[in-house]
């Protein structure tokens, strides 16, 4: 394993020191593992708290500021956080206007953010709700499973209940907000190669030079299906087809397109890729009037992209539009 | 025969911890195959954590269980610190505030751990996950109790459920945790969070024929 | 070689079609390889622009926008653009105060721009300057040689030069801001694996799994020496060491510290190198306060990192802060 | 002997084209060791498009060459491209606007290139580079030439003598182009530019020696 790193086991929180060093700008309870905006609790506005495993960065903390998250907690690489963190987040980012969790749906995420709510419930009375977005169209029977994985989506819905947060709009508003986000939103990614967890070594799955993983989640897991390598034309398609399977895309405001890169994918080729996605879009009648290309949501140094897909009704595309200063997605201010 | 004193049940924690530690790349392994490759690193680090609060001697079993559980719950993360949390918190009240659990008592607070563990992941039998090899173990510990068992070779037959019930996780379709994301790809590869439980069961059987009177 | 692309011979066309759609802010001149600002020629701002072989980004086509370059010209894979290309982009952004041309000092960089104002002197009468960017302690001798090489420091010139230039100042005084904070800047790289060149199709080097480049430049060369694996720690030092030996960097506003990701490095590790170099900058007595950690400049899916230090007097940083607005750097507007 | 038509100087850049098409995988593995691994594919990019562009057939040397400078110099980019570029740019004028070049009218022409490319490049012999291919292969041209021999074996000996030039870039320590960067560690690999020249060189021999009255 090539790492720049010292000890595995202390990666996360020397990242996290060298996060605080860079970003005046956010505070950090190492401890606890909390992000948040130093001007956390923002009085009046609902606390926007997301949060996960390591090793997708710059999801999470690169989305912490003004219009979009108030905190994130941060786990070891690809494990969920923990309750303890959680609540204490949700406190410290608890303006009187209650807290929205956004969890990513991952069994450890939910089971871990139900225990926080509980845990928060029992020690003060900040109002939580909490959403979970789950955009993946590669996981099939998801009634009878874990259901789908949250992935892309989870940036616009975090951008877009952020920034609805800050014009003031309730906890309810924000988390039916956020709800419909998440329903309008699907995506499905690939890997040309594995990550390698840090901890563990060695790659997560082997794969020959010749194939690619189909239906991966973000956190190295193999996915639906094995393929011959093909080429980005083909691999559009098997990206894009299941995701309109899904789902309706024409209409209302046009589309958000995210071609989130891996990890190690170059942006040359990321953008190539949306050249191929941006074909199959205008042949299905779909309008995409914003475009995200590049690494947000990664999975260490794994090659591959995820797409996603977000249709956006006026107020959404409002929303997306609104300012916002977070060190990963920043305009208008 | 005794009832399971402080000192056994404490041991019962140090024997797991010492498995997980022997076996954390073995149990990352089966997660690579069909998770996210930490479940070895997570278990690991909880039961390290675990031991550590065992410096300082818990007044009960109660007192030990409830340690153990917010101990896990602090500071696992991911799927398996919650239910394995809610294992040991779930057993904590159903041992009465004993000082020592007699068999059956020892017997209930499993059996209410694995509702915990149940109630918390929604998890079925066949699902591939831990709940398969802790059910069937729970089980045989019953049957064997009731017949008259030993607690000592009653948990050697949970044990050998345990590792069976394990074992059957291997062909199975996963239908709960990470491992449901693959689909019929998940089938032929061993759960590594029931492979954890079996080694906490069989951790059980060690400590408690260690007692010496079983 | 598993790369998302169709053919390797069309990467670079496809991929600037994607930028195309994904960036309606952007102009290109698809048969000229030029990307350039929607508004350009600004009336009466000197035009500025860079540019280079591709496999970089987001440089350079990220750092094209208000506040920072007019154009950019894009060349193959590691490969100059050709001075055809510079002499049509410098007229498309000649908007009456000059244009001034950043150049990355590499041999063919160089040479095409030289003949490429040889070519804009023959056939307009917009004035050119052009000021060639070298901050790259990694290459010693650079008195005999082809001299240090251009790498991080080319977007501290970049954006300071570029916010100056909307503020109206003239074409010489352009020039001079870009040598000041050329002279005030280094850099120095390394790798952990080697980049794959996709027209080769193989690693442009091999490189142990125990060992890693120290002193690489940006075009997945080998560096200056190969030593064995280091901690992250240790390989901070490696870094800084050279190039606070090679410059003085207290006193002045303090530093621009540029932690620079080489394409496939995950976030987390570039954050927790800023962190162990941050401290030996500490020791130093000198002062970061202003940081960009990310992958910015980029050997398509070379792992490994560089860092460029940039000392602030108080007009640069006054103008790096100023407001820009490209897709990859961005902030005030 | 007969003077070098258009038609031989043609066949000159498409033989050379043509080794190039053959040798790229191999300029490019040269360029890999210290270099940026892309010599083969800009060369052949080049070269393409040179012999792309000779299906308009050009009036007169001087044409020929100009056109196929410029072409390179439109199409490749990096080092080479400016510097192949020149070395045709600057062998137009020499030419004198002939039909047809007699020995030392194509000598002086190729020397006015090799003195376009160090003027551009700056590189000194020794320094490892193209000019390290080209400048003994001309001496051994002009003194071929001077001593009485034919345009042919001349050529030939100019193709000898680039072939050692080239042998001769291994050893070398570069200080020019982006094999300085490597410092010593240049040492020990024989530097593409000089090889893809070698290769101008020998195709120079074999299109007059085709011309058939060699
Ligand atoms: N809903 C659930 N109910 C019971 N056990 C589960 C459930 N989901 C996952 N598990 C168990 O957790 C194990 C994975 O634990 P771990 O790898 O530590 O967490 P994560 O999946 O979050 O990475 C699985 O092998 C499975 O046995
Ligand atoms: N200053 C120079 N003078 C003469 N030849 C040079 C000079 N710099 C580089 N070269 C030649 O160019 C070759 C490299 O060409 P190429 O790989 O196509 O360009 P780049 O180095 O821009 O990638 C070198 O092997 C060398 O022979
Ligand atoms: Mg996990
Ligand atoms: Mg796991
Ligand atoms: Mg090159
Ligand atoms: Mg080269």
């Amino acid at each position: 394993m090539k790492k720049l790193l010292n000890d595995p086991a202390n990666l996360v929180a020397e990242s996290l020191r060298g996060v605080e060093r860079a970003h005046p700008e956010l505070r950090i309870d190492h401890e606890n593992r909390i992000l948040y905006r130093a001007d956390a609790p923002v009085s009046g506005k609902v606390g926007i708290l997301s949060g996960g495993g390591s090793g997708h960065e710059p999801a999470h903390a690169g989305f912490i500021g003004p219009g979009m998250l108030d905190a994130v907690c941060a786990g070891e690489v690809f494990t969920s956080p923990v309750p303890d963190q959680m609540a204490e987040a949700t406190k410290k980012i608890d303006g009187g206007a209650g807290v929205l969790h956004l969890v990513w749906n991952y069994t450890g995420d939910v089971m871990n953010f139900d225990m926080a709510a509980e845990l928060a419930a029992a020690e003060t009375d900040t109002q939580v709700e909490a959403v979970v977005m789950n955009d993946d169209v590669a996981v099939e029977d998801s009634l009878f499973t874990a259901g789908r994985r949250g992935t892309g989506a989870a940036i616009a819905v975090e951008k877009i209940v952020g920034a609805a947060a800050e014009q003031g709009r309730s906890l309810s508003e924000l988390a039916d907000l956020a709800r419909r986000v998440n329903d309008s939103s699907r995506s499905m990614g690939m890997a040309l190669t594995s990550c390698t967890v840090p901890a563990k070594g060695s790659p997560t799955f082997d794969l020959p030079d010749d194939e690619i993983e189909i239906g991966i989640g973000i956190h190295g897991e193999p996915g639906r299906r094995r393929v011959p390598l093909a080429s980005a034309h083909d691999i559009a398609g098997m990206l894009v087809d299941p995701i309109l399977a899904d789902r309706d895309f024409t209409g209302g405001e046009g589309v958000l397109v995210f071609v989130n890169g891996m990890g190690a994918t170059p942006q040359l080729e990321l953008y190539l890729m949306y050249n191929e996605i941006a074909a199959l879009l205008d042949k299905a009648g779909i309008v995409p009037v914003r475009t995200l290309v590049g690494p947000y949501v990664t999975s260490l140094d794994m090659a591959g992209c995820l797409v996603s897909i977000t249709r956006f009704d006026d107020d959404m595309l409002r929303l997306w539009d609104a300012p916002v200063a977070t060190s990963a997605l920043r305009w208008g201010m | 025969m005794a009832d399971v004193d402080l000192d056994t049940l404490q041991r019962w924690l140090r024997t797991f911890a010492a498995s997980v530690a022997e076996q954390k790349d073995a149990l990352t392994s089966l997660d690579a195959a069909i998770g996210d490759a930490d479940h070895g690193a997570n278990m690991h680090r909880g039961m390290s954590a675990v031991v550590e609060g065992l410096s300082t001697p818990p007044a009960d079993p109660a007192t030990l269980f409830k340690q153990a559980g917010m101990t896990l719950v602090k500071s696992v993360g991911g799927a398996s610190g919650p239910l394995y949390g809610t294992f040991f918190l779930r057993m904590a009240p159903a041992t009465g505030g004993a000082a020592a659990l007699d068999p059956e008592t020892f017997a209930k607070a499993l059996r209410a751990g694995l509702e915990g563990v149940v109630a918390r992941g929604k998890a079925e039998l066949g699902d591939k996950t831990m709940v398969d090899a802790l059910t069937p173990a729970l089980d045989a510990l019953d049957a064997a109790l009731s017949s008259g068992e030993s607690l000592a070779s009653a948990l050697r037959a949970a044990s050998a459920a345990a590792d069976e019930g394990r074992d059957a996780t291997t062909p199975m379709v996963a239908r709960k945790g990470r491992a449901s994301y693959l689909g019929e790809r998940s089938a032929g590869h061993q759960d590594p969070g029931a492979t954890s439980t079996a080694l906490l069961v069989a951790a059980a059987a060690t400590a408690v024929a260690e007692q010496g009177d079983g």
